[in-house]
């Protein structure tokens, strides 16, 4: 079977946009989703009891269902109540809510691997909560959960994906139409492991630079 | 709607049961072999650090990214169709779905298992040795156990991302409960009322996983 | 005929359907095996679907029985393998299939890749707009939003003949609707038999008098270069047209959708004889 | 005058296990008081709830004059009472010098300049001011529990607790801690100290505090504690440590 | 007859560092010697090349008579030669007997009961035999290190090395690990190990080593050593040991 490399070339400019795409639902969606997780975090960190439930309902009906299906709920269910939100925004808003519950496991893992003595030693030195929070668990939560939450803004950008479903014309949506009109499967999908290799690797790569970083103690030089 | 909709999952029940067998056996062969292969990668990636291999680190690592920088979807068309073209080797579609979600799962369990070990007290490896423990003995008797309580967590978040993720099998042809899903949704126009018992389905499917792992992690990290 | 032996997938396929060099004739291959492999569509009603009790039928579904039954003698030795759309032709190529019978629009591009043989249905493409919508003509649609299904012989059409219309595509045909419905586009354009029969059902909708392109032949399809089957289906489907195999196929699937005075020929194509 | 410190009838309970039990005790103005006693005893728990780490059940707890409950301010007694604990604990994502300034200028909202200045001034007392921006890993354990001391020292409280301070330290660096605490101590600050380090006890005390389950066993002046405790429970105590110093030569060979 | 042990111009380099630089040492066997030093010298590093858990780079390491490289059979060099460390090092996940039998049984295939009867004594002798289905997260330090000991004695080795075995107990348990070491002395076995209590190794010790900087800086017998050690680094390195034993009473008050 024959490789058309010229199909490729006419398909790249397509292809670069569609890049574009993928990298703004995901750049935005994990923005919006560390928001999330920071807040809830937060909400947990502060031990109010029926906030701290609302957290843990969420998060787990978040990570237990596939976002494919989120996503369906929030394009094609919320008009029949009124609300109709364009896929891009549907896009963003069911990977926050996916991304959101996943980050927040990760920043609560954080906040658990502060040790209890960090946080009695800035007490010990007056601190208000908020003040603790902010300049010692926060900080070093972040620190010691940078990896898991690198991976997790990788596992989200590959998620990016499953948003083709509501036609937001990212790299599958671009691969699926090309296929499905031109039958060129091969190079269309040879294009698409190529572009998620060159968008993903540096970032995983970077990962585990991180990762090697924080096991030679996480700090300073 | 309320009973016309209750009376189509009450027919469909046989179909949408079918595919839920399909998603569960392949979800379950797939983490089985995830886990199998998890271990052996973590344990190699180890033991790679350890002895300065720099080829076998440079292996494991190459696998790694692979599945990790290009999509379950590509990997099954690539082995579905491509390996009788490119080998003449043909894979069922349902062991080559297994062997493609395991391939991918076994390098994301595989990640935890290694960093399950890396972060275990150097001195229990050297305690092991300085008893005249064999590598595997160690392994087995002495690392593993207890890294157990760090993997197993994390592990099982990636067993619920293996089922959810199963669903991509519809593409070489796995009928699984999403495909029947829609093959109902077609006929029926009854979208709602699938994907809620779809969502229904796979929170039941995988949230006693998540609650599980969060038991054990809250039961190991007193222990 | 109804076939109440619940469809094997491709999950128990044991081997290969053939090596493409085989010494021996491709049909001894399949008779050997004594089964006809034939991926089709599971979810596009009428062409191929699952029905209440979970049998797989349709249009493309049930000639595929047939076909087992005149090769094989028994229409329970067919297998179906479930395609979607962008597997249909790699499952061809890689041997996984003898034969696809889903819906597959004949088009150059295609024709290159896969042998196709004469076909059994047509297609016409048509729009569909809401009843109070401002749009008469196909063209009035050209700033507005146009909705297709991925894929479909419409998709094909408008993207090569207007590359500057804006298409929103979706997977399934029930998302391309609900998205019309939910009003995220103004137009669906559709093979016109699922559009007729979903403007019966659903009123406040309108088709386009407008045809997109020429009607287009759906014909099955086989690996490129396999001539024996494609005779033996050029054959086969020939001879169904004497005993008028489709109309029956069409009286039970398609008559019931549509308005009355449709003319079946405008959806099949008897005898595997088409005609501009 | 009343005390700086006064406890009276003072206990506190974890679960079922009453680890304070009726404990009174006055602490003067620029009084050095040690407590020792078994692992277990209840010292540190003592000391965290002098600045209300844990709170108390029972009996009363008096700060300069005033009571402290469970609603009291805490956080500005906590100013006024330093803290350093075993193991450092440092900010490990902050400079020496941020480790310092967090408490004068966060909480205490000091000027930025006086601030440094006397951070400067008590890292140069303790023989660390070149290493005023280096990040705490960087440190020898005897250097980040000197850092520790500053800090807590840099918000001038007027008492300070310290838990077993050099017990995390290699023996070499034992050596600078105690000589920061005798310094600390020459200069009339008041000073609680929980430590294993019978020596350093018996050299900085002006009372020793014997405490064994819970309760306050025996207090003394050091020379009469460690020659001549009146305890049985508190010589005992004191030959195990002694045990290491007496141990006779092997007769074998 | 050759010595136990012997080491001769032996090197062990981390990267750039020359961590062991010519170690020349002979070991006797039922000889009992103690390494001292500061902190980061080659001390652990020294142990742990000698039962293989890190490979020399050069010179010659000898085991009763055999010459030990990179190739040798380490497992059973291990089983000859038993290792404490400073942090217990149990298997949390198994209890005090699995512990101890878990060499004799999966390493040395012996028959279950006569390891159970051996493991037995040997908690015996400790004095805690009634800990025996215990998991290690139910026993203090000092009752861990015991364990340790036993897990390695139960291997019937013939030298046993310690790696600053009390450093990370309580002081009050320091004294029931060493009891044990002095047990293990007086019954003539070959021990080398690494403290930080000089009491001990003067007690203890048959020959002292007195490493700095990755070499043998001195060696003699306890009483020379201790009272008159004649090379500076010594000298200085027992100077701080003493410096808390030597602190003079506060002046103040
Ligand atoms: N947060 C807690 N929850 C339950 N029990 C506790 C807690 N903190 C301390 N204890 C128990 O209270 C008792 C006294 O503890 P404390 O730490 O005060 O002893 P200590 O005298 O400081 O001992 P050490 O010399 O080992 O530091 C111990 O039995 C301990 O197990
Ligand atoms: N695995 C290693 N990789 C690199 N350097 C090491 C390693 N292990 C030890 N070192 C270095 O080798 C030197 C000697 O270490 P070693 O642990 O033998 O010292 P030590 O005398 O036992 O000190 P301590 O009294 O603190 O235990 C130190 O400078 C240490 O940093
Ligand atoms: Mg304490
Ligand atoms: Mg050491």
């Amino acid at each position: 079977m024959s490789f058309d490399w010229n199909f490729v070339l006419s398909t790249l400019p397509a292809f670069l946009k569609a890049v574009g795409v993928t990298l703004q639902v995901g750049a935005i969606a994990i923005g919006t989703s560390l928001l999330v997780a920071l807040c809830n975090a937060a909400l947990l960190a502060c031990r109010v009891p029926l906030l701290q439930v609302l957290v843990k309902v969420y998060v787990e009906v978040a990570r237990n269902t596939p976002l494919l299906i989120q996503l369906f709920f929030i394009y094609f269910a919320l008009p029949s109540v009124g609300i109709r939100i364009s896929g891009f925004a549907s896009a963003v808003i069911a990977m926050t809510f996916l991304g959101g519950a996943y980050l927040t496991e990760v920043l609560r893992a954080g906040v658990e691997a502060v040790p209890r003595a960090q946080i009695e030693s800035g007490l010990a030195i007056g601190l208000s909560r908020w003040q603790l929070l902010c300049h010692v668990i926060l900080p070093q939560a972040g620190l010691l959960s940078l990896p898991a939450l690198f991976a997790n803004f990788i596992f989200l950008l590959k998620e990016t994906t499953v948003v083709s479903a509501v036609a937001v014309p990212e790299i599958l949506y671009t691969t699926k139409s090309y296929i499905a009109l031109y039958y060129k499967t091969y190079e269309m999908l040879a294009v698409m492991a190529a572009l998620c290799v060159l968008l993903f690797l540096p970032l995983s790569l970077l990962l585990g630079y991180l990762e090697r970083r924080l096991q030679h103690g996480q700090f300073g030089s | 709607m309320a009973s016309s909709g209750l009376e189509l999952l009450w027919v469909s029940a046989p179909q949408l049961a079918k595919g839920a067998w399909e998603t569960l056996s392949i979800s379950a062969a797939s983490i089985f072999f995830a886990s199998l292969g998890g271990v052996l990668y973590g344990v190699l990636r180890n033991l790679a650090g350890l002895w300065s291999k720099r080829w076998l680190d440079l292996t494991l690592r190459i696998y790694l990214e692979a599945f990790r920088a290009i999509p379950v979807l590509v990997w099954l068309y690539l082995l579905f169709f491509g390996l009788p073209i490119f080998l003449g080797v043909s894979v069922p579609s349902f062991w080559c779905a297994v062997l493609v979600l395991s391939l991918w799962g076994a390098s994301e369990v595989g990640e935890v298992v290694r960093g399950g070990l890396q972060s275990l007290p150097r001195g229990q490896r050297e305690a092991g040795l300085a008893i005249g423990l064999s590598t595997p003995q160690l392994y087995a008797e002495v690392l593993l156990p207890q890294a157990l309580k760090r993997i197993m967590p994390p592990t099982i978040n990636v067993y619920t991302r293996i089922i959810k993720t199963s669903s991509l099998a519809v593409l070489i042809g796995v009928v699984e409960v999403i495909k029947v899903g829609q093959q109902i949704i077609e006929r029926t126009y009854e979208s709602l009322l699938i994907y809620g018992f779809l969502f229904v389905f796979f929170f039941l499917l995988c949230y006693p996983l998540s609650a599980a792992s969060r038991v054990l992690e809250r039961r190991w990290s007193h222990a | 005929g109804n076939n109440n032996e619940a469809p094997k997938q491709a999950a128990s396929e044991p081997q290969p359907a053939a090596e493409a060099a085989a010494p021996q004739g491709y049909l001894d291959k399949i008779r050997e095996r004594d089964r006809l492999i034939v991926g089709v569509f599971s979810d596009k009603p009428p062409f191929g679907f699952v029905n209440e009790k979970g049998e797989y039928v349709g249009f493309d579904t049930d000639i595929a029985k047939r076909f087992a039954k005149d090769l094989l003698g028994d229409e329970k030795k067919v297998e179906f393998v479930v395609v979607e759309p962008a597997s249909r032709i790699p499952f061809l190529q890689s041997d996984k299939v003898d034969l696809i019978l889903a819906n597959m629009t004949v088009t150059p591009e295609r024709a290159e890749a896969v042998d196709f043989t004469n076909p059994n249905l047509r297609v016409a493409v048509q729009a569909i707009v809401a009843e109070d919508s401002a749009v008469r003509r196909l063209d009035d649609l050209a700033d507005k939003t146009t909705i297709v299904t991925t894929g479909t012989t419409a998709d094909i059409w408008l993207t090569q003949n207007r590359p500057d219309w804006k298409l929103l595509k979706f997977e399934k045909n029930s998302e391309s609707l609900q998205a019309l419905a939910n009003g995220r586009g103004d137009a669906y354009a559709q093979d016109n038999l699922v559009l007729f029969s979903w403007a019966k059902q659903n009123p406040g909708y309108r088709v386009l008098e407008d045809k997109l392109g020429d009607e287009a032949p759906i014909a099955p399809a086989v690996k490129k270069g396999n001539i024996e089957l494609r005779n033996w289906v050029d054959e086969d489907l020939a001879k169904l047209g004497e005993e008028q195999f489709l109309l029956k196929l069409y009286d039970q699937y398609v008559r019931p959708e549509l308005a009355d005075d449709t003319d079946p020929d405008s959806v099949i194509v008897e005898g595997g004889k088409w005609q501009e | 005058m009343s005390a700086l410190i006064e406890l009276s009838s003072f206990s506190k309970r974890f679960g079922d296990s009453q680890v304070l039990d009726g404990i009174d005790l006055r602490v003067e103005r620029g009084e050095v008081v040690v407590i020792l006693g078994p692992s277990g005893c209840g010292k540190s728990t003592l000391l965290r709830c002098l600045n209300g780490l844990e709170l108390g059940q029972g009996g009363s707890l008096r700060f300069a004059g005033r009571e402290l409950g469970a609603d009291a301010d805490w956080r500005e007694v906590r100013q006024r009472i330093g803290m350093v604990f075993q193991s450092y604990q440092l900010f490990p994502h902050k400079t020496v010098l941020q480790n310092i300034l967090l408490g004068p200028l966060k909480v205490q909202k000091r000027p930025l300049a006086e601030a440094v200045a006397q951070a400067e001034a008590l890292l140069a007392r303790v023989g660390l001011l070149d290493k005023r921006d280096a990040w705490p890993r960087e440190l020898s354990g005897g250097q980040q529990q000197r850092i520790a001391i500053v800090r807590a020292l840099c918000m001038n409280p007027e008492v300070m607790l310290f838990d077993e301070v050099t017990a995390a330290l290699d023996p070499e660096m034992v050596k600078e801690v105690l000589e920061v605490i005798l310094g600390l101590a020459e200069s009339g600050m008041t000073l609680l100290i929980v430590t294993h380090e019978m020596a350093f006890a018996r050299a900085v005390a002006d009372r020793i505090l014997f405490m064994d389950g819970g309760v306050i066993a025996e207090q003394n002046d050091p020379e009469s504690f460690f020659s001549n405790p009146r305890t049985a429970r508190a010589q005992q105590f004191l030959e195990k440590f002694s045990y290491v110093e007496n141990l006779p030569r092997r007769k074998t060979r």
